[in-house]
Parts: structure tokens; sequence; C-alpha cells
């Protein structure tokens, strides 16, 4: 019954991510793109609840879809005038962009569907890792755990906040 | 260290000197003292050499000194003279000397020019009296860059363009060079960059010859004029400011034929007898090709420029009939057309820095307006059309009577073919003076020009001596060249 | 019926080739960025299906999947800054106007 | 007879003088100058002459050689090398006199002739570089030193011709002669490499051994190479074109360089390389006397029809020095008794005709300094006012006609002779243009002595006798015109050295006389009378012959034809564009190839991110395909 029940959601999620990355892509306005995005983000957390990674799920809603897609809706606010409405783009370039995504496409999902995966043996269903667990692990130097990149991202962000700020800012 | 050092540590000086200089003054004052100097260095160097020699000293080169400074690849300072680099030595001190006093004037960016000028002569310098073949290489790339920049920033006309063909093509050249120089010294078993040495060793494979010395000869042919790579001398000698011309073909192209016959010809001496005759043929035409071409230009430099490319045919076509006589007249050549060129480069440019047209037919009976360097220009048309008396005569005669002396009948009637070009020389270069001396001058503009200036006397005049010096006294100098010739051409006879 | 790993990589590569298609074919910068995000964002999943399915023992990729969700918020800040300025200067984040910057 | 040297180094030191200082010194000092130093060398030369001939001779009768000094000047290779030096034999020493005095006449003549002309000094230094050269020339010990001075006359000539280079007309006229005369010293030059190659040598006595290991085969190549650098510089057909432009130069110059000594160079060389000559390449010799043959004739009816009185003398010597070719050129054997006789008479014609002919020129100078022409039309009855010049001319005219006792006579005579020991046809061809020779001399002496006087102009004008140091020259060389006939040339000269006796052959001396005689009455019969109606309807009757030989037989036309169209249009104008267009263009066109090929390729490097994710996706999807088959 569990099994069918995620069948179900999994299914469900799927086609949602699926319409709504290629509608991303496709349509014309680049609020609605955004607004999709936030949709194929709000999407791909359900998927991450569904493996049992709720943290991360709950990060991606937090950071993707309220942080950055807030980001993104003021910026285009701000940049977008006349021409917010986007350049129809020459026949042949999507065309050749659509040959050359589905030929790759095509050519991973072959890939993916001949390669024989080995599933690990073992609990199927997922353990829910601890946010203790995990706030240890950040910031554990042992092995499986990650100080050095907490700190590397930490540092990064905080460059990434003074370059904003620095880029962004009137002269 | 031996004094010949100071062939590089004067222009370093200089150069150090025009740095720090402030004020056109104290700029003219380092020059003159430091080309004086040279000059000064390469007169005490022909007598200290004949000196020496006379006192019995028999190795191929004297005063050698020698310093190993990348020792992996052998590549050494090794410094020396015999009695070819001497003569070029001399030549090239005397062009600089006179170079100083002809671009007296010049402007803008005189110190600069100066900067530039002292580069290219330490360039020249180090080229002669290098013995290594890297060394060497390392001298003759600093001679040639200091080129674009002169003729780029300091020319006329179509620089840019001019510059950059030159610039190119002698790039090229030296591109083929550096493939020919590292060939042979792998060729030769890799031990030693030292040209003596490796022609004592005389061990590069035949086949390897083959593939080297064309390279080589080609590279150094590039700078020579050889036809059909010539080219880049007609325009980048129009272009160029006047001493610049007279340095780089009063000197700059005798560094082609300097490197084909200590370089190329020596060291592969195999190759140079059976490939030899290609070369032959290609510098036989640019010796009668280049005259023609003089014959109808319009441009002064042009003339002189083509003029050029015929007597430094000549110098090559001379160096392949492998003959001591042959090779001593090629090495004369190269002197007394670098004297002959240079004193005419600077004549024209002096005319052109009053008249500014080199068009032949603007200008007419300057005879009058400017007698001096009227004068001048007649004395330099006659030494280039070989007028016994002036160094061309002695030179071109010591080229023909040798190479007739061939015992190949081929090469005899080339050397007839190129005999032909002084009757072809003689209707340009009097073309020449019946249009441009000769007459009454028409135009008002020209009626009020100057005569020359101290400086540009006292520069045509040292041209002029040195000319008819080697001219009527040429004895000393062949007895020079011949006997330092001779080991070279004994390698390349079989 | 399992979900097995390869519907969850079907999801992750239709993702991203959309992503891709969108990069190659959108003219404003900001859409291209849009692009991006899903190209990421399929990477994201791939690496927490590939510890989730694989590797369940380990938190390799949960992790390397939150510090690139923190690493991609960042890139866009900053992305986002350079085009306000560039749209500052330029009135326009359309690619094709703003092609002084390569030569 | 060291001081031989001293010839040579003199005139060389005055012009060097004269040419670097003479722009500091008045006129009359220059001149001074340049005399003192001529005067001197021809001291020196007659010196050496009387020393000369009065020395004992050998025991089989010849003058001894002599080479009082000779250096190495330029060496080529152990055996081959350029001497300096002073050679001494009986030709050399008797072209001593004939440069030095003739010389000396023009530069005392010259003092009044170019009184006053701008560039005195420069006209004085010139002089004496000719001088130099020529002396150099006859005195050289060997082919090169000949070589070396041949060139040097040749440019002294073009800066004399060139001297009022003002004048369009003269530059055309110097350049024309240095190159033609420069076109026929290739053939010297390439005839003295021949020469060193198969004789071993430059000396006068090629290598025995070489010539018997088939050098002699190429002797009569070198001798006939050789001969084209002679008949340029003595203007033999066709090669003869410079010299009548050559009158452009000063009056006095054309005595000394375009009638006495320049000139007869080419004959000299004939004669200094006579032996061999003789020897190895008879053959060539006899070309060298149908040449010579040829040329005086055709140059003695181009001169019947010219007016301009410079341009008359001009081809008179044109066609004097065919004479003196045709002598060397009839000779079959060294002895003069055999046949050898020709040589003898040629160096006595160049030596007479060399006085009488600067005489004439010098003549045609005070006649021209006081008409201002070279027209005979502005002539005419001058005699009543220039006396002295009247009687000196017609000396002149009488001497070249062959008429005795004057030199002329003598020396044609024995031209004859030789020529009709040759053979009879030469013989009355040379005879015939004798006759022309006489004709025409005394057509221009009636036309500018007699005949219908300008009468409009000479009021203007009035023409008088001339300055002593004009009219001096004119009577020494009358003088010597009158009795050098007398010399016993032969005792000094001869083809093989020993003395030779003249004797006057009566039938050929008759004949010659009454041939002159003859065209003489001829010649005053028609163009004595003020009015010239037999002239004219000749003119008229032959009138396209009359036209071609006005116009010298259109020769000129074709070398213009030559020069321009040939070598200008179809050689070096093509050559010209050859090679800025094709070998320039290959270049360029390797440069614009490299330019194009990296401007297509640059497209790759668009600075298009998409672009480039595009390439990458490809590349990668590519990739992966490789890997996955």
């Amino acid at each position: 019954m569990g099994a069918t029940f995620e069948t179900i959601v999994f299914g469900v999620l799927a086609m949602f991510i699926i319409v709504m990355s290629v509608l991303t892509v496709t349509t014309g306005r680049i609020v609605r793109s955004a607004t999709y995005l936030l949709f194929v983000l709000l999407g791909t957390a359900g998927l991450y609840f569904l493996l049992g990674y709720t943290f991360l799920g709950s990060v991606q809603i937090m950071v993707y879809a309220g942080g950055v897609v807030v980001l993104y809706v003021f910026s285009i606010l701000l940049t977008s005038g006349a021409g917010d409405k986007a350049q129809k783009a020459r026949r042949s370039r999507l065309f050749a962009g659509l040959v050359t995504s589905v030929a790759g496409a095509a050519l991973v999902l072959f890939i993916t569907m001949t390669h024989h995966f080995v599933p690990a043996t073992g609990n199927e269903i997922p353990v829910e890792t601890g946010i203790n667990n995990i706030g240890r692990m950040m910031i554990g130097s042992g092995k499986y755990e990650y100080i050095l990149p907490f700190e590397a991202v930490s540092i990064f962000l905080l460059a990434c906040i003074v370059g904003a700020l620095l880029i962004a800012r009137k002269r | 260290m031996n004094f010949l050092s100071l062939y590089i540590f004067i222009p370093l000086l200089m150069l150090v000197g025009l740095w720090l200089a402030k004020g056109l003054k104290t700029v003219r004052g380092v020059m003159v003292v430091g080309s004086s100097a040279l000059l000064m260095l390469s007169i005490g160097l022909v007598i200290a050499y004949l000196s020496a020699r006379h006192a019995g000293a028999a190795a191929e080169m004297l005063f050698r000194a020698e310093m190993m400074w990348y020792p992996s690849l052998h590549i050494a300072y090794s410094v020396g003279v015999d009695g070819i680099s001497v003569a070029m030595l001399l030549l090239s001190s005397i062009i600089v000397f006179t170079g100083t006093f002809v671009s007296w004037r010049l402007k803008p960016l005189t110190k600069e020019y100066f900067l530039w000028f002292t580069l290219l002569a330490m360039g020249v310098f180090g080229f002669f009296i290098s013995i290594d073949l890297f060394t060497m290489f390392m001298f003759y790339e600093v001679a040639l860059i200091p080129m674009y920049l002169l003729i780029g920033v300091w020319g006329s006309g179509p620089k840019e363009y001019a510059a950059m063909k030159l610039t190119l093509m002698l790039m090229g050249g030296s591109a083929l060079l550096l493939i020919g120089i590292l060939g042979i010294f792998y060729g030769s078993g890799g031990t030693t960059m030292n040209i003596l040495e490796i022609a004592k060793l005389h061990n590069i494979p035949l086949a390897q010859q083959c593939i080297w010395f064309p390279i080589t000869f080609l590279g150094f042919g590039v700078l020579g004029a050889l036809f059909p790579f010539h080219t880049w001398s007609p325009d980048g000698h129009a272009s160029a400011p006047t001493a610049v011309s007279m340095l780089h073909a009063g000197v700059l192209m005798k560094l082609g034929g300097y490197g084909c016959f200590r370089v190329a010809m020596y060291l592969m001496p195999e190759a140079a007898n059976q490939m030899g005759w290609i070369f032959l043929i290609l510098t036989g035409i640019s010796v009668v090709y280049g005259a023609f071409s003089a014959c109808v230009q319009t441009d002064l430099k042009y003339i002189n420029a083509y003029s050029s490319v015929s007597h430094c045919g000549l110098v090559l076509f001379a160096l392949l009939m492998m003959n001591r006589a042959a090779a001593t007249g090629a090495v004369l050549q190269m002197l007394s057309h670098g004297l002959t060129t240079a004193l005419f480069f600077a004549l024209i440019g002096m005319i052109y820095g009053r008249t500014h047209t080199r068009n032949i037919n603007e200008m007419r009976g300057l005879m009058r307006i400017m007698p001096f360097l009227s004068v001048g220009f007649v004395l330099a048309g006659l030494a280039n059309l070989g007028l016994p008396g002036f160094s061309g005569f002695v030179a071109e005669m010591t080229i023909f009577v040798g190479s007739f002396q061939h015992f190949d009948a081929f090469h005899r009637v080339l050397t007839i073919i190129a005999c032909s070009s002084i009757v072809i020389t003689a209707v340009y270069i009097l073309r020449l003076i019946g249009k441009i001396l000769y007459g009454t001058c028409t135009n008002k503009a020209h009626l009020k020009l100057s005569d020359a200036t101290w400086e540009e006397r006292l520069a045509v005049i040292t041209l002029i001596c040195c000319m008819a010096g080697l001219g009527l006294a040429p004895s000393w100098i062949s007895h020079m060249i011949s006997n330092s010739v001779g080991p070279i051409v004994s390698q390349l006879i079989p | 019926m399992m979900i097995n790993i390869e519907c969850y990589l079907v999801v992750s590569t239709i993702m991203m080739f959309a992503g891709i298609y969108g990069f190659f074919t959108r003219h404003n910068m900001l859409a291209m960025l849009i692009s991006v995000e899903l190209m990421l964002n399929a990477t994201d999943i791939n690496f927490a299906v590939f510890n989730r399915f694989l590797f369940p023992a380990m938190k390799e990729g949960y992790f390397f999947s939150l510090f690139s969700i923190a690493i991609s918020a960042a890139e866009t800040a900053i992305a986002i800054a350079i085009m306000i300025n560039i749209y500052r200067n330029v009135r326009s984040i359309q690619t094709k106007d703003i092609e002084d910057m390569k030569w | 007879m060291e001081y031989t040297i001293f010839i040579l180094i003199l005139p060389f030191l005055s012009f060097l003088f004269l040419g670097l200082a003479g722009k500091w010194m008045s006129h009359r000092a220059a001149g001074l100058v340049g005399t003192l130093t001529l005067g001197a060398v021809a001291a020196m030369s007659y010196l050496t002459a009387f020393l000369y001939f009065t020395a004992p001779r050998l025991a089989d009768g010849t003058f001894a050689t002599l080479i009082p000094v000779n250096f190495e000047w330029l060496p080529f290779t152990s055996t081959l090398s350029i001497d300096m030096g002073v050679l001494l034999d009986p030709i050399s020493v008797m072209m001593l006199i004939v440069i030095s005095t003739v010389s000396l006449m023009v530069h005392i003549y010259s003092f009044g002739y170019m009184k006053g002309e701008r560039g005195f000094q420069r006209y004085y230094s010139f002089l004496s570089l000719f001088s130099m050269s020529m002396l150099g020339l006859v005195l050289a010990t060997n082919i090169f030193q000949m070589y070396v001075y041949w060139e040097l006359v040749g440019v002294s000539s073009y800066l004399l011709i060139g001297f009022f280079y003002t004048r369009p007309a003269a530059i055309a006229a110097s350049k024309k002669a240095f190159i033609v005369t420069r076109f026929a010293d290739l053939g010297f030059l390439i005839g003295i490499l021949v020469y060193s190659y198969y004789g071993g040598t430059f000396s006068f006595h090629p290598d025995s051994s070489m010539l018997m290991a088939g050098g002699a085969a190429m002797m009569p190549l070198a001798l006939g190479l050789m001969f084209i650098g002679g008949a340029g510089k003595s203007a033999m057909f066709p090669l003869h074109i410079w010299l009548p432009d050559a009158m452009e130069g000063p009056t006095p110059v054309s005595a000394l360089i375009h009638a006495a000594t320049m000139v007869v160079a080419g004959v000299y060389l004939v004669a200094r390389m006579f032996p061999l000559f003789i020897v190895y390449a008879p053959g060539v010799l006899h070309i060298v006397a149908y040449v010579g043959a040829f040329t005086a004739f055709f140059a003695a009816s181009i001169a019947c029809v010219q007016s301009d009185i410079k341009r008359v003398l001009a081809f008179s010597t044109i066609s004097q020095i065919g004479f003196m070719m045709v002598a060397l050129g009839v000779c079959t054997s060294l002895d003069p008794n055999l046949g050898g006789l020709g040589y003898m008479a040629s160096m006595f014609h160049l030596f007479t005709h060399a006085m009488f002919k600067s005489l004439l020129f010098l003549c045609a100078g005070c006649i021209i300094e006081q008409v201002h022409s070279n027209e005979m039309s502005a002539m005419g009855g001058l005699r009543k006012y220039m006396p002295v010049t009247h009687i000196a001319f017609l000396i002149a005219c009488l001497a070249i006609s062959g008429i005795p006792p004057f030199s002329g006579f003598f020396s044609k005579d024995e031209i004859l002779t030789a020529s009709f020991n040759f053979s009879p046809i030469m013989g009355w061809v040379m005879a015939i243009i004798a006759g022309m020779t006489a004709f025409y001399m005394f057509r221009i002496y009636f036309g500018i002595f007699w005949g219908t006087e300008n009468k409009e102009l000479h009021e203007k004008l009035h023409p008088h006798e001339n300055p002593l140091t004009m009219t001096i020259p004119l009577v020494i060389l009358a003088g010597i015109t009158c009795v050098a006939g007398f010399i016993p040339f032969g005792q000094f000269i001869s083809s093989n050295g020993q003395a030779y006796h003249i004797d006057i052959e009566l039938s050929t001396a008759l004949t010659s006389i009454i041939i002159g005689v003859v065209s003489i009455a001829l010649a005053i019969f028609m163009y004595m009378r003020p009015t010239q109606p037999v002239a004219d309807s000749l003119a008229r009757k032959f009138k396209e012959l009359y036209t071609a030989a006005y116009h010298r037989f259109y020769v000129d036309e074709v070398y213009q034809f030559i020069t321009h169209r040939i070598i200008f249009g179809c050689i070096s104008t093509p050559i010209a564009w050859i090679d800025r267009h094709i070998i320039d263009g290959l270049l360029n066109f390797s440069a614009w190839s490299a330019y194009a090929t990296s401007d297509s390729i640059r497209s790759l490097q668009s600075g298009r991110v998409q672009q480039y994710a595009f390439v990458f996706l490809l590349g990668a999807l590519a990739l992966i395909l490789l890997l996955i088959l």
C-alpha cells in the first residue's frame, strides 16, 4: 500500500517536474519562466522528501524556492523594461538546440536504461538522519565529516555577499 | 674577457648613457663619443689584427675568448675575429659613425631613436664577433627587432606596412635559420656550438647536410636579398629613416652574406658543392633582375634598393663560386657595397629632407642648388657603377676574375651574364644623375633650398674617403681577406 | 511496484536537457541563468538519488547536494548583481547587446 | 727611368688639387696649375722619348721594352693580379708624345676658349683627370691596367661632354657616350676574362704552356671581344653613334678627347695586342680591317652632307680611325717587308691625324667662339676676319686630304700601300674614301671661309681673330702638321720592332694625290662660289640618299628603338611589374591567406558563451558516443 502511494506520489511529482521544467525553458515571458522554475524547485523538494531526505528538502525549499527565486523575481522586476518579452530566437537555432538536447537526452537515457545499477541491499526504508546528526557531521573534522567544505562555503558565501554588494552598488 | 667584448660593452654603455641623458645635446654627445670610440676600436682592431698576422699568428681566428653561458646546450659566448669579420666590423663602425651624424637633426623622439639605433648596432657588432652558432643567432635577432620600431615609428610613407613586411620576412628567414642551426648542432653530434669546432669535426652526414644547407642558406639569404625573397628590401628601405636605411643596406644585409659563408657553406661544404648551383642561378637572376628593375623606378630609394638587390646578389653569387678569389671579391663587395649604398642612402635622405620628394621626375638641376650634395651624389653614382679608383671596381673585378677562373663552363657563362649588370648599372645611374642633378631647376620652391650642413658634410666626406681609400689602395685589405677566406674555401673545395 | 533508481534519473535527465536547451536558445541572460539553475538542480537530484539508492549508509551525495545548493545560491546572487550592473550601463540584458566585453 | 711614374702622378695630383681646392681659386690660378702640370708632363714625355729612342738598340735591332715601375695593385689569385706600372716601348712612347702635346695645346687653348665660363676650375681638373687616365692607358703594363684606365678615360669623357650640364643635349650626349662605350667595355672585360683564363695572365705575353694546352684556340675569341671594346672607344660602326653627339662638349675637349687621343685608344689596343692578333687570330684581324673599311666609308658619306662643322669633323674622325683600323687589319705578317707594313702605317697615321685633327677642332673652336654657332649657315667668307685660323685650317685640310708635303700624305700613303698589298679591292676602296675625305673637308673649308657670307650675323658679331692663347696652339700644331710627315717613322716603330725604311711607292702616291686633287677640285667647283647650283641639284636628285645621310642613316633611331622599346619597354618595365605584382604579390598573398585563415577561424572564438556551450556539448556527446560504441 505504502509502495503504491509512493509510486503515485512519485508519478505525479515526476510529471509535474518534467512539465514545469520544459515550460520553464519554452515560455516566452521571463516572469513566468521564473514562476515555473519555482514549481520545479518545489517539485524537487518533494522528490527529496520522497527519498526521505527531509532536511535536504527543506533546505531546497528555503534556500532555492524561498531565496533564489525571490532574487530572480526582484531582478526581473529591476531589469525588465520594454524587452521583458523574450526575444524570438532564430528558428535554426531553436531547432539546433532542440535536436541537440533531444539527442543528448536520448543518449543519456539510453545509457541510463541499459546500465545495470546495483542497488544496495538492506533496508529499503529510508532512514531519516537527524538534524543534530547532520549538524555534527557538518562541523566535525573526522572521516565523513565536513568542517572544511563547510568553512569554505561560509567564506565563499561571505565573499559572494561582499562581491554582490560591490558589483551591484550604485556608483 | 678580451677587447673584442668592448664591441658589446661600448654600445651597452651608450645605451645606459642615452637612457640617463636629458636633452638633445647630451644625447648627441653620447652618440658621438660612443660611435667615435667604436670607430677607433675598429681601426685599432685592424692594426692589431694585421700586426698579429704579420708577427706570424697562424690561427684561423685571433683574439679568441670563450665563456660558457648555457652548458647543457653547449652555448658559449665565444668571440674571435678573422680578416672577414675585421673588415665587416670596420665597415659597421664606419656606418654607425656616419649614421649618427646623418640622424643629427632627426625629430621627434631623438633619444628613443638613438636607443634603438644603438641596440641595432650592438646586435650587428655582436654578430660579427661571435663564433658560437647560437650566440651569433641571438645577436642576429637583436639586430632585427629594433628595425621594426625604427621603421615603424620614424619612417616615412607606408611605414607600418613596410616595417611589418620587412620584419615578418626577416623573421621568417630567422625561423629557418634557427632550424638550420639546430640541425647543424645535432647533425654534428650535439657536442658544440662553436663554428670552428664544428668545422673541424666535419662530421655532418651528407643526407642531413642536404636538408640543413638549403634551410640555413635561405635563412641568411633572405637577409642578403636573395631572389625571390628580396621584396622586403625596396619597401623597407624606402620607408626607413635615412640612417636606418644606411645601416640596414650597408651592414645588415651583409649579415646575410657573411652568415651564408661562415655558417651554411663552411659547416656544410659537401652540400654546398652539391646544391650550390640552384642558389647560383637564383643569385645570378638577382644580379641582372635587380639591375633591370632599377632602370624604370622613379623613387630614388627604390632605385637604390634594387641596385642593392643586384649588388648583394653579386656577393652571394661570388660566394657560391667557391674559390678563393671570388670569395675574396665577395667580401670586398660587401665592404664596398656597404659604403657605397650607405653614402647613396645618406645623400638620398638629405635630398629628400630638403625637397620632400623622392620622385625623380619632380627634381631637376639640383647641381646648381646644392652643389656639395650633388657632387657627392655623382661620386656615389660613379662608385656604384664601378669606376676604378673607388671600392666598387676593386670588388667587382675581383669577383669577375675569380668567378671566371672556375673550371666549370656553366659557372663561367653565368659570370658573363653577371658581368652584363655593370652596363645596366651604368644605365640607371646615369639616368638618375641626368634627371635630378643636371639641367635647370624649374621648381621655384627648390631654388631656395640650402646645401649640406656641417654634420652632413662630415658624414659624406667620411664615406667618400673610405670608398676612395679602399679603391685606390686595395691590396692590403684584399690580402687580409684572402688569407682568411682561404681556410673556409679549402674546406669547400672537394 | 517499486520506484527504482532509473525513474528518478529519467526525471533529472529531462530536467538537465531542458536546462541545456534553455541555455542554448534563450537570449535573455536571466532566462539563461534560470536554465543553469535547472541544470544544477538536476545534478543535485542525481547526487541525492545515487546516495539514497546505491550507498544509503553514507552521506556524501547528501552533503554534496547541500553544499551545491548553497553555492548555487551564492552564484545566483553574484550573477544577478552583475546583470543588474550591466543593465544599469547598457539598459539591456539581452546577450546580443553586450558583446562589447569580448573584444 | 723611374721618373716616368710622375707622368701619371702629377696630373692626378693636379686633378685632386683642382677638384678639391678649385672652388677657392681664381680662374687664372686654376688654369695655370693645370697647364703647368701638363707642361711638366710634356717635358718629361719628350725627355723620355729622347732618352728612349736614342738608347742603343738591342741585338736584334729592336728597342728594348722597359718597365721602370711595376707593383702589385690588386691581387686576385697566385698568378693573376692587377699590376700598376709604366711600360715603355715604341708605341707607348709615341702615344706619350701625342697625348702630352695635344693635351698641352688644349690646356693653353682653353685659357682663351673657356674664359669666364662657370666651372673653369672644374674644367681644368677634369682635363687633368683625363690626361692622367689616357697616359695611364698607354703606359699600361698589362691588359687589366689598361682596362682600369680605359674606364677612367670613359668617365672623364663623360664628365667633359656633360660639362655644360644644364643643356639637355649635353646631358643626353654624355649619357649616350658613357653607356655605349660601357657596353663595348663589357666586351673588353669579357675578353680580358677569357684571355686570363686561357692565357693564365693579364700581361701582354700569355703563358706559353697555357696556350699549348688548348688556350690558343680561344685566343681569337678573347681578342675579338677585346676588339669590341676597342671598337666602342674608337667609334667603329655600329658603336659609333656616341661620337657625333659627344660634340656637345666644349670644343677643346672634342679636340683632345674625341679627335686625338681617347678615340684612338681602340687602335692602340689592337696595336698593343698586335703580336697576338697576327699569330693567333689573323682572321679576327681581317674582320677588324673590314669593320674599319666599312666605318670609314660610312662615316665619310655622312660627313659629306652634314652642316654642323663639328659633326663633320666628328664623322671625319670616325672615318680616319677607320683608316687606322684598316691599316692594322690588313697586316698579314710581323715583318714590315712582308705584309706587316700596316702596323707602322696605322701608328704613323694615328700620330699625324692626332695633330691635324686637333688642329681642325681647335680652328673650329676659334670660329665657333666668334659666330656662336656650329652651323655652316652662320659662317662663310670668314677668311678676311680670321687669317691665322684660315691658314691653319687650310693646312690641316690639305694634310687630311693627303696632299704633299703635309703630314697626312705620308701616313695615308703608307696605309694605301698596305691596303693594295693586301688586296687591290681594299686598296681602291680606301683610295676612294680618301678622295671623299678630301671632298668633304674642302666642302666645309669653302663653306666656312668662302661661300656666301652671313652678313647680317657678322655685322652684329664682328668676328675677329682670337687672343694669342688660342692662336699660338694653332700655329704650333700647324707647324707640326707641316713637318711631321718627314719624320722617319719606320725607324722607330714597325711591326717587328726593327727599323724599317719608308719608301714612297710612286704609283700609289700618284694615285692618292690625283684622287685628292680631283676631289678638291670638285669641292671647289661645287662650293667655292657664293651660290652652289651643282650641290643643290645633286641634293635634290638624290633626295632620299641625301636625307638618309643627313640623318646619319637612322642608326641613332635604331638605337633609340632598342634602348627605349626593347630594354626599357620589353625588359625593365615587365621585370619591375613582375617584381611588384607577381613576386611581391605572392608574398602579399601568403600574408593575406594567413590573415584570411585566421579570420575564418576567428568566428569560432566568438565570445558567445552559448555557442561555446553548444560546441562543448556536441563534443561531449561525441565523446560519449565514441566511448559507448
